[in-house]
């Protein structure tokens, strides 16, 4: 009595990316519709200039919050990294591409010690990194003796460079922003490491029972997430052209609002980091799209509160009805 | 007769044999709740051996501690006579043991196919295996539509998460795995408990199987006539220890539910009547 | 509550610098100002700041907290200048000479002393150059300004449209948006800005980290050469920028100065009781390497003699 | 063979407020110890003073986060709310009674709106109090106009106002706001809604389930939520003497934090609004103690970070000793 | 016969009653996977009825949607005869419909008198309960106390959350619930599931002795000689729907399964093949 039906290509996770990113579209024709510079090609490569920082973190910021943690260091950790790599370069010296790997390693670094944080004492990880938040907080700015690093080597900024796509130019840093996206798509969706993910994601004591050694997946995502901070680190860099101690302060909760906005659940175990993707570009599409539409900023702010709520209430409904 | 020296029947006479596995004294405290009290434990090879008791005797407790779920607080566990420790779930995995826990453990976000190869995923042949890691996932799928199918259990789609599966179904899904998985010992912690007529027959057929091609399995079960049907031994917990360990052939299923709740005891594989008003409340004297 | 703390064994006399945030580096370097001057007035100095630029609620702890440790004095930089007050009366009711730096309160007598720069004044004197270096051409303006509420960046504002001579609302105004001063989100907001209206040539920024983002986002569109930035602060990164004509002109202020006088004023209240009263004004410069008829500014070379940060 | 033993006077949640506690009082002992003036009457009043608004809004953010939810507009609404109050008296002219109470209504409106979005849409109540938190923030510059709002009628400062105990001076907000977290103690742990409320939080789905309305709990405790930010809004206005639309921009995180440090899940169901008292304090020595001691601010943050996470870890290490 | 109109054998002989509970087509649908495909039920007053099938037949999907857990989506419920819609499990049991779940809903983090009492909290008497709403927590605490005591589930403490029950344990709860609350119906999924073999014959009596005070009960089970000992009437489930209600004495056990499963058809309450093969294989010919 087996009534099983032929293997449709269903997805792995029952979230799809359907609601955000009807969202999305929805927001794209409404600021279209406003706004006679919205629909260009220029316009585009720009947004997504502007969301691959946040957009990057929240990669990392997924990988967290699909193992039921949450993670609040993410932009401190980016301006520390980004102050390492331009600081060592430029006031210290060292051949750009040594910088760039200590500042890579510095981010993975603090990623390793939230991940110890969490897992060897147990402690939440809200609160491991609120208090890395902190300290790296604290760190970036006595390190850089608050000073803004200039005048980088091309290395580190590179990534801001743009190439010509028809009309549009496009920074290599935009490439590099979706690439990572389809790379974490991929290890989340088609590995082993992913299936884990979300298992532990899931409920960690069944994780442990089936086998899989939660604490130090646990410990690798975090590094893991830190690397991907450090390479945000290098976007932020190239994109603004300094080492900026000042950066990523409100990082965490934008990228936060990312990946919720994507669909992933913040208690673990669902979610699409494509739909991360699509969450960041909404808060792009709105911030963009109102300025274009020339709201004036504490208008934007409300409407933004407005717009984030009924794009995920659009999700929802969209839900509702696949029932 | 003392729990610390059970007496052990001969299931299989002859030659005195190394059991597979085997416990002394363990210990298991929550707090001040005494789960496991000083439990021995033995399994010989391919026999299947039910585990009984009643409600918080500490069957659980005791499968979860042979197999690495949790830690006890004191006693020894061997494998094949060499003392072990393991140290989470993967290490008695590593070892061969297979466990269906009682609370399932299926990720319920997760396919049926995913749940089955958890930990163990396969991955596709050439380089997108080896160097991608890329999962082979029709033949995961493939793989597990069979083994559900062999149990007979009636699915209506492989691709739903699990936590939308029936009890039962979800039940399947956590035997058949074990099952397929397993090289040493198979345990299972009320695998039955769920399951339909059609399928707990399915379950105990695919224990015979288990075990005739070699591999001993531990069954936790209440269901008396299941348990009369398949077992070789059976090992009777009670507040925490092994109290007797019997061959169902020499009891009635009345006597052994009376030593399980304490109303007969077993010396010298003989059930003698421990406590009178509890014997006769059950009919026995 | 009561001070307490005067009769301490410690004998160093204290003082309190309670700035708006601990990491602006125009904070910073009052910081720096003030600490030197504690030492050579022999003073201990204790710090303290908001979270983000309007955080009262921190200022007001921390000047409890300062009264609870005995401090002689308090120079504040005020967050919102007229919710601080109330906590400002309760300090100089315990005794504590309270000075305003950088920011008056309002009313500006609510401090025993004023050591500032005129934001309004900054802004106008950038207004006026850009006004003068348009010389007649039609203005397409963007600010890049602060954040809602913020009195400062109000005032630059403010001011920078008087010097230009226009009324908020005016037609030139083509594109406004807030940056919280901050380098990476000065770069967003031109670059939409710039989508916007791709004709802007004159931006105001309400700091030169703001200025520097928004020269990142018109290099990118080719703009670099041909638009007019100007700016206020005056450190040392921004007046290299205006150097190297990044950024037109910018108005320098001189916290550093603000932070020694204020710390020399507490540490004479200290030794005899003296205090210190009315309105210092710090100075503000106009600093640019192309000079406009009609207004008068410093070249950068005194602009870097001078600069902090 | 029931083996039950004497039904010891257990506490209903198995979450004990110990370990919170002992972090309180070992930094308390460590900052006594080195600073002359913190071991004081006054120096306790104050602190006390110091966490009141942050410690009743945190209240109001423990109730939601035991239904598993989570509050980023609690400043936003109590700042509003703080506005509401002070300009209808000060500048519309209503008796202050009525402003007082308007300003109430308004929170505890707030409260329900956030409610219903989360109950009646299904919204992640993330999003919901996100998008709340912009709304609210905008309204509060617009419906103030950036004007601090001074020269407050008696009744809206009076809980400022301080009373004499022995030697030190206390304020009646003080006293009020203590007197908060008994009410909610009490409620949270010795009637039916309390308990609802824990099993709402545990499960929502095992809550319906057992016949409990748990769409109209969830509003209710978002209302109820509303009404104590409101009181918040008032302890602001009393403490402040003002009307201030720039205050509680980081009292959302701040608040979760308390809640978090004494010891509350953020899953939900687990937790004693005792434990939420416990860390706003940990939180106000922190910061009391380290003032006091003359730490230079950014250092005050390097060390509060180490020793968030410190207090946690006791509180960790503490709870694996009692096993 | 079709399952529109289905054989009803009378349990009751004499005078034709008004079913307590009834169904009529209910249809429920998660997604594109179809749980109820038009089901009817009948409970008759004071009876005791088993609900039987094989894993994922419907029965929990069918219970739910009687008892206001899920919203069929279409078909209509009628209690003592007249339509109700229950919009949630709470006004399915302010009608004192009470139901113990498969997956038993007891609150993980809270006590067992916490969840004995759940959503009925008792209060002090006097101004301590009417103003201040004071739980009576002692109170509350002696009568669960006395509801587990009755079904014999052994308790180490009684002030554990309920999440660190063992699995039989944490049915007892949910089963002393039910009962004590139940004044009209009482639903039970596999409420013995996890039992031992005392504390299921506990739940059997428990049953009977709600049953004698009138009060009709619904058992789903996979138990064949529970319901074979305690049912009045079987209602046999398949593929979404009822494909039969018989009584216990009519047919034999292997009879029932062979219903079950599709392999024999009720036809005026006679039994009668319908799927050779199928009844050939499991020895009915
Ligand atoms: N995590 C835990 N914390 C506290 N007590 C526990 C925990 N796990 C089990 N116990 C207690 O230990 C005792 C033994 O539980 P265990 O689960 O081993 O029983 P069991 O024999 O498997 O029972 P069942 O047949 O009902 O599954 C019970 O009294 C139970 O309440
Ligand atoms: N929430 C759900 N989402 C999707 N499918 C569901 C859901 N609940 C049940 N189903 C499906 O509906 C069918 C009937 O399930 P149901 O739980 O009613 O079976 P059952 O007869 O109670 O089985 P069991 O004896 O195993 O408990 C199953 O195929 C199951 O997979
Ligand atoms: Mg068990
Ligand atoms: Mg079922």
């Amino acid at each position: 009595m087996a009534v099983m039906e032929a293997t449709l290509p269903r997805r792995l996770i029952s979230t799809p990316v359907a609601g955000p990113l009807a969202a999305l579209v929805l927001a794209a024709v409404f600021f279209g519709l406003n706004s006679g510079q919205f629909f260009t090609g220029s316009n585009f490569s720009l947004i997504i200039q502007q969301v691959m920082v946040v957009g990057t973190l929240a990669i990392g910021q997924t990988l967290i919050i699909l193992t039921a943690g949450i993670d609040l260091s993410n932009g401190a950790i980016m301006a520390f990294g980004g102050i390492v790599m331009t600081k060592l370069a430029v006031d210290s010296g060292l051949p750009p591409v040594l910088a760039l790997v200590a500042g890579l390693a510095v981010c993975s670094g603090f990623g390793l010690v939230n991940g110890l944080l969490v897992t060897r004492i147990s402690l939440p990880p809200f609160i491991v990194t609120l208090g890395m938040l902190n300290v790296v907080f604290a760190l970036t700015h006595i390190y850089s003796d608050e000073q803004t690093i200039t005048e980088l080597p091309a290395l580190l900024t590179f990534l801001g460079e743009t190439f010509q796509v028809g009309q549009t130019n496009v920074t290599y840093g935009s490439l590099l922003t979706i690439l990572l996206f389809l790379v974490f798509a991929y290890l989340l969706g088609s590995t082993a490491w992913g299936r884990h993910v979300y298992a532990l994601g899931n409920s960690p004591e069944v994780a442990r029972l089936t086998g899989i050694r939660t604490n130090r997946l646990t410990v690798g995502v975090y590094t893991l997430a830190g690397f991907v901070y450090g390479i945000a680190a290098l976007l932020l860099v190239s994109r603004t052209g300094v080492g900026d101690p000042q950066a990523g302060q409100t990082d965490n909760l934008d990228s936060i609002t990312a990946v919720v906005l994507g669909g992933t659940s913040l208690f673990g175990g669902r979610g699409l980091v494509i739909g991360t993707l699509v969450g960041a570009l909404i808060v792009g599409v709105f911030r963009n799209g109102l300025q274009l539409m020339g709201v004036p900023s504490i208008y934007q702010t409300l409407i933004t509160g407005i717009l984030v709520i009924l794009a995920v209430a659009v999700d929802q409904l969209s839900r509702r009805r696949n029932r | 007769m003392t729990a610390e020296e059970p007496q052990t029947p001969a299931p299989q006479p002859g030659v005195a044999r190394t059991p597979v596995l085997q416990a002394r004294g363990l210990v298991k405290k929550y707090g001040h709740v005494t789960a496991l009290d000083g439990a021995d434990f033995d399994l010989m090879p391919g026999e299947v051996l039910a585990v009984i008791g009643d409600n918080g005797a500490g069957k659980t407790s005791l499968i979860k501690a042979l197999t690495g779920a949790v830690q006890p607080d004191s006693g020894e566990i061997l494998l094949d006579g060499r003392p072990v420790r393991f140290r989470d779930p993967l290490d008695a995995r590593k070892h061969g043991i297979e466990t269906v826990y009682q609370d399932l453990a299926v990720a319920a976000s997760l396919d049926i196919a995913t749940n089955m190869f958890l930990g163990r995923e396969v991955r596709k042949p050439g380089v997108l295996g080896s160097v991608f890691r890329m999962l082979d996932k029709k033949h995961m799928r493939e793989e597990s539509a069979r083994h559900m199918a062999a149990l007979k259990i009636g699915l209506r789609s492989l691709t739903q998460p699990v936590e939308s599966l029936s009890g039962g179904q979800r039940q399947g899904v956590a035997v058949a795995r074990a099952v397929a998985w397993a090289t040493h010992v198979v345990v299972m912690d009320e695998p039955t408990a769920a399951l339909g007529v059609k399928e707990s027959g399915q379950v105990l057929d695919m224990i015979k199987r288990v075990r005739d091609r070699g591999t001993p399995v531990v069954l936790i079960s209440h269901n008396m006539p299941h348990v009369f049907e398949i077992a070789d031994r059976i090992h009777v917990q009670r507040l925490g220890r092994r109290v007797a360990e019997i061959a169902p052939g020499d009891h009635s299923m009345a006597e052994v539910v009376a030593i399980m709740t304490g109303a007969l005891q077993v010396s010298d594989g003989k059930a003698v009547v421990a406590d009178q008003g509890a014997a006769e409340a059950i009919g026995l004297s | 509550g009561g001070s307490g703390g005067s009769g301490q064994s410690a004998s160093t006399p204290k003082v309190g610098l309670i700035t708006k945030t601990e990491t602006n580096p125009f904070f910073v370097k009052m910081k720096e100002g003030a600490q030197k001057s504690a030492q050579a007035n022999g003073m201990e100095l204790m710090s303290a700041a908001g979270k983000f630029d309007g955080d009262n609620a921190a200022q007001i702890t921390a000047i409890e907290n300062m009264v609870a440790a005995g401090v002689k004095g308090i120079l504040i930089t005020p967050s919102d200048t007229k919710a601080i007050i109330p906590a400002i009366k309760k300090a100089r009711d315990a005794g504590v000479l309270v000075i305003a730096l950088d920011t008056p309160t309002e009313p500006q007598d609510a401090t025993d002393a004023l050591f500032a720069t005129d934001n309004l004044k900054a802004g106008e004197l950038i207004g006026q150059y850009a006004k003068a270096a348009m010389a007649g051409k039609p203005a397409k303006i963007a600010t890049l300004d602060l954040a809602p509420g913020i009195t400062v960046g109000q005032l630059r504002h403010d001011g920078f449209l008087k010097g230009y001579g226009i009324q908020e609302g005016d037609p030139s105004i083509v594109c406004s948006q807030d940056t919280r001063g901050d380098q990476a989100k000065g770069q967003t907001a031109m670059e939409n800005c710039l989508q916007k209206a791709p004709d802007i040539n004159v931006v105001y920024t309400i700091n030169e980290p703001a200025a520097l983002g928004a020269y990142t986002a018109l290099k990118a569109k080719g703009r670099d050469k041909d638009v007019l930035i100007v700016s206020v602060d005056g450190g040392c990164t921004g007046t290299k920028a205006v150097q190297s004509g990044q950024i037109a002109a910018t108005s320098q202020q001189y916290p550093l100065k603000m932070a020694e006088d204020g710390v020399k004023a507490v540490a004479a209240f200290a030794k005899n009781g003296q205090k210190a009263s009315g309105y210092t004004d710090t100075g503000v410069t106009l600093i640019s390497d192309k000079s406009v008829t009609g207004v008068e500014a410093k070249d950068t070379a005194f602009g870097l003699a001078n600069c902090w940060g």
